[in-house]
């Protein structure tokens, strides 16, 4: 029964994706763009990818709407028609998804106990996380501490693009002489919408609330640094949605979030250059206590905490950087 | 029912093309990017389905349960999401910049203009 | 019964996705969005228990906050583009 | 006891299943925007409340009914006011409540 609800949804999730293509206006598109989101994320609820769809639930029902809307304000949003090599690009495509369709008759089916994928490695981090680091979440597990490594790369690859939007968009264009200054830029907020301000500044405290509740609670349950940051990240934006920019960036300035952008990442590399101060191996958490789980525990709080960090810093930092621009 | 579990598979690769079609035929650039991440999304389905084991649940462990899916693509695709959107981030701030410069983003366009 | 009750919601989403595909306004896309992101929220919390994992209702709870931010940020796109057409007329601060 | 609570909680869950369909057909069916959303915000919030009530008389008294009750509380707060927002900017932006949508709200086809 589920995997016919599961076939149902991602039938869903075609069309959806269909119509964004076809699509002529890009504001619908990018409207479009989240129900897909929402789509993706109740299929990787389906499929037993909690953590998951908690990430996908943070990022796309908020945070990539707001980015592809502040860069439609500063582009435009009508494309103008496809380009002239339509028919090719359709043969290619075409071509291309029969190759992959005749290439998943090797694979093994959905839910195969046997399939590769759940002999090796996995099962051993099923296995040995009681054991080794004896948390719950395998998930945040593996990804604290089996591969700290990968997410230490992850979040270094997320700290460069976030500076990488800074320096593109404080870039002063040609056309534009007259520095903008944020405090008299006539950004109101969503002010004559009442009910919308009343109501948005009563969730924003539960928001934070909940973004503090994911990132501590990432041991035991879904969640951890990534869906926190981005969470965290979403209440400010509310925040800068609701009584305009300027005010969020008194709240929150560009200068602090530079620093937590660099912070979080720096607090990362810090737990693993300790690991290796106190004699055991880069990111090596256990020699952090005489208890090598409690060591274990306390390695991976910290670096969900850098890396939580990190990602609201890199998101409100990219959020900022495209709204300073948007000044039409 | 083989078949049946193979429909994941096949949603995969039509998301996938559909994300292609989007890079590949559309001059405009955020519709591009818009595809890139259908293409990118399409991955992260591929990899979760994979994951999926029959009467598993998530790999959270708890009493008495003894079979979960595999954790490690969900810990890859946990990270590529965020990574996905800084980096649609960094695209879209150079889509941005080049609007600027060209007054464009239609790839033909911005070509004509960098003919002259 | 849970079963009923999801089936009812997915065919709810499609029809939801259908009217986000015919418009005609984007108004009635931007309605339709919101009713997929509350139809998600119901739908998640009766999978929680379907699957009998209820501590998954996190989920649920992340897009009951967060959906609304979409919506917002739809809102006031919308208004800085009609503010930015007004000035362009010259009929407006 | 057990067999009252169960009957009610089916009850409630397939009346929410009920409203949501039902408001899902108004969504699609209706002639224009106002009724549309109408159709929708109203039927959301009623079904909302059956179906989250559903459950947690189905959870009983744990963590779970806690964060059901949070959801409930959260949806009944965003779902009217992203209505009212929409219905707002919608009539700010011209398109008239009495007839169908007009020139400036289309943005394709």
């Amino acid at each position: 029964m589920i995997i016919l609800f599961g076939i149902f949804l991602l039938t869903l999730l075609v069309i959806t994706a269909l119509a964004i293509v076809r699509s002529e206006s890009l504001f619908a598109a990018v409207i479009l763009t989240g129900i897909f989101s929402l789509l993706m994320a109740a299929n990787f609820f389906l499929l037993d990818a909690a953590d998951v769809a908690l990430t996908e639930a943070a990022i796309g029902a908020g945070i990539s709407t707001v980015l592809f809307l502040g860069a439609l304000a500063l582009t435009g949003e009508h494309e103008r028609g496809s380009s002239k090599n339509r028919m090719a690009a359709l043969g290619v495509v075409t071509i291309t998804t029969l190759i992959v369709i005749y290439a998943t008759f090797d694979k093994p089916r959905l839910g195969d106990p046997d399939a590769p994928v759940q002999q090796h490695v996995g099962a051993w981090y099923l296995e040995n996380t009681p054991k080794l680091i004896d948390i719950p979440n395998a998930v945040t597990a593996v990804l604290g501490s089996f591969r700290g490594y990968d997410t230490l790369g992850e979040v270094f690859v997320v700290f460069t693009a976030g500076i990488g939007v800074l320096f593109l968009l404080s870039a002063r264009s040609a056309g534009r002489t007259e520095e903008i200054d944020p405090a008299n830029v006539p950004n109101r907020g969503l002010r004559h919408y009442l009910v919308p301000r009343v109501v948005g500044r009563m969730l924003i405290p539960f928001i934070f609330l909940f973004g503090l509740y994911v990132q501590f609670h990432g041991d035991y349950g879904p969640g951890g640094g990534f869906q926190a940051g981005a969470i965290v990240a979403a209440a400010v934006i509310l925040y800068a949605l609701l009584e305009g920019e300027a005010e969020a960036l008194r709240v929150l300035p560009l200068s602090v979030l530079k620093w937590l952008v660099a912070g979080g990442a720096l607090l990362y590399g810090a737990v693993g250059v300790t690991g290796m101060l106190l004699g055991g191996n880069f990111l090596d958490y256990s020699v952090l206590a005489s208890d090598p789980i409690v060591g274990q525990h306390i390695g991976i709080i910290l670096i969900e905490l850098g890396v939580g960090i990190t990602v609201t810093g890199v998101l409100l930092c990219v959020f900022h950087a495209f709204a300073a621009r948007g000044k039409v | 029912m083989e078949l049946l579990g193979l429909v994941y598979y096949w949603a995969f690769a039509i998301l996938l093309m559909i994300g292609f079609y989007a890079v590949i035929a559309k001059s405009n650039l955020i519709k591009k990017l818009i595809g890139l991440s259908i293409f990118q999304a399409a991955v992260f389905l591929l990899y979760i389905t994979m994951g999926k084991v029959d009467g598993g649940t998530a790999p959270i462990l708890q009493d008495g349960v003894s079979l979960y899916s595999t954790p490690l693509p969900q810990v890859l695709i946990l990270t590529a999401i965020v990574v996905g959107i800084s980096t649609t981030a960094l695209g879209l701030g150079i889509v941005v910049r080049i609007k600027e410069e060209y007054g464009s983003i239609e790839e033909d366009e911005i070509q004509e203009r960098d003919r002259q | 019964m849970y079963y009923a009750v999801t089936i009812a919601t997915l065919i709810t989403m499609a029809l939801a996705l259908v009217r986000a595909l015919l418009g005609p306004t984007i108004y009635d896309r931007l309605l339709a969005a919101n009713m997929f992101g509350t139809k998600t929220v119901l739908l998640l919390s009766v999978v929680a228990f379907l699957y009998g994992r209820p501590d998954f209702l996190d989920l649920a709870l992340v897009y009951a906050l967060i959906n609304f931010i979409g919506v917002i940020a739809v809102l006031e796109f919308i208004r800085l583009r009609e503010d930015s057409n007004d000035a362009r007329q010259g009929a407006d601060e | 006891m057990a067999l009252a609570i169960d009957i009610l909680s089916w009850v409630l869950l397939s009346l929410g299943g009920v409203f949501v369909f039902i408001g899902g057909l108004g969504a699609l069916r209706m002639p224009n925007l106002y009724t549309r959303i109408h159709a929708a915000s109203l039927t959301d919030t009623m079904a909302a409340v059956l179906i989250i009530g559903g459950i947690m008389l189905q959870a009983g008294l744990t963590l779970a009914t806690i964060k059901l009750a949070a959801i409930l509380l959260f949806l009944l707060l965003t779902s009217p006011t992203a209505s009212n927002a929409l219905a707002s900017a919608a009539i700010l932006s011209g398109v008239q409540p009495d007839e169908g949508p007009i020139e400036r709200g289309r943005t394709s086809r």
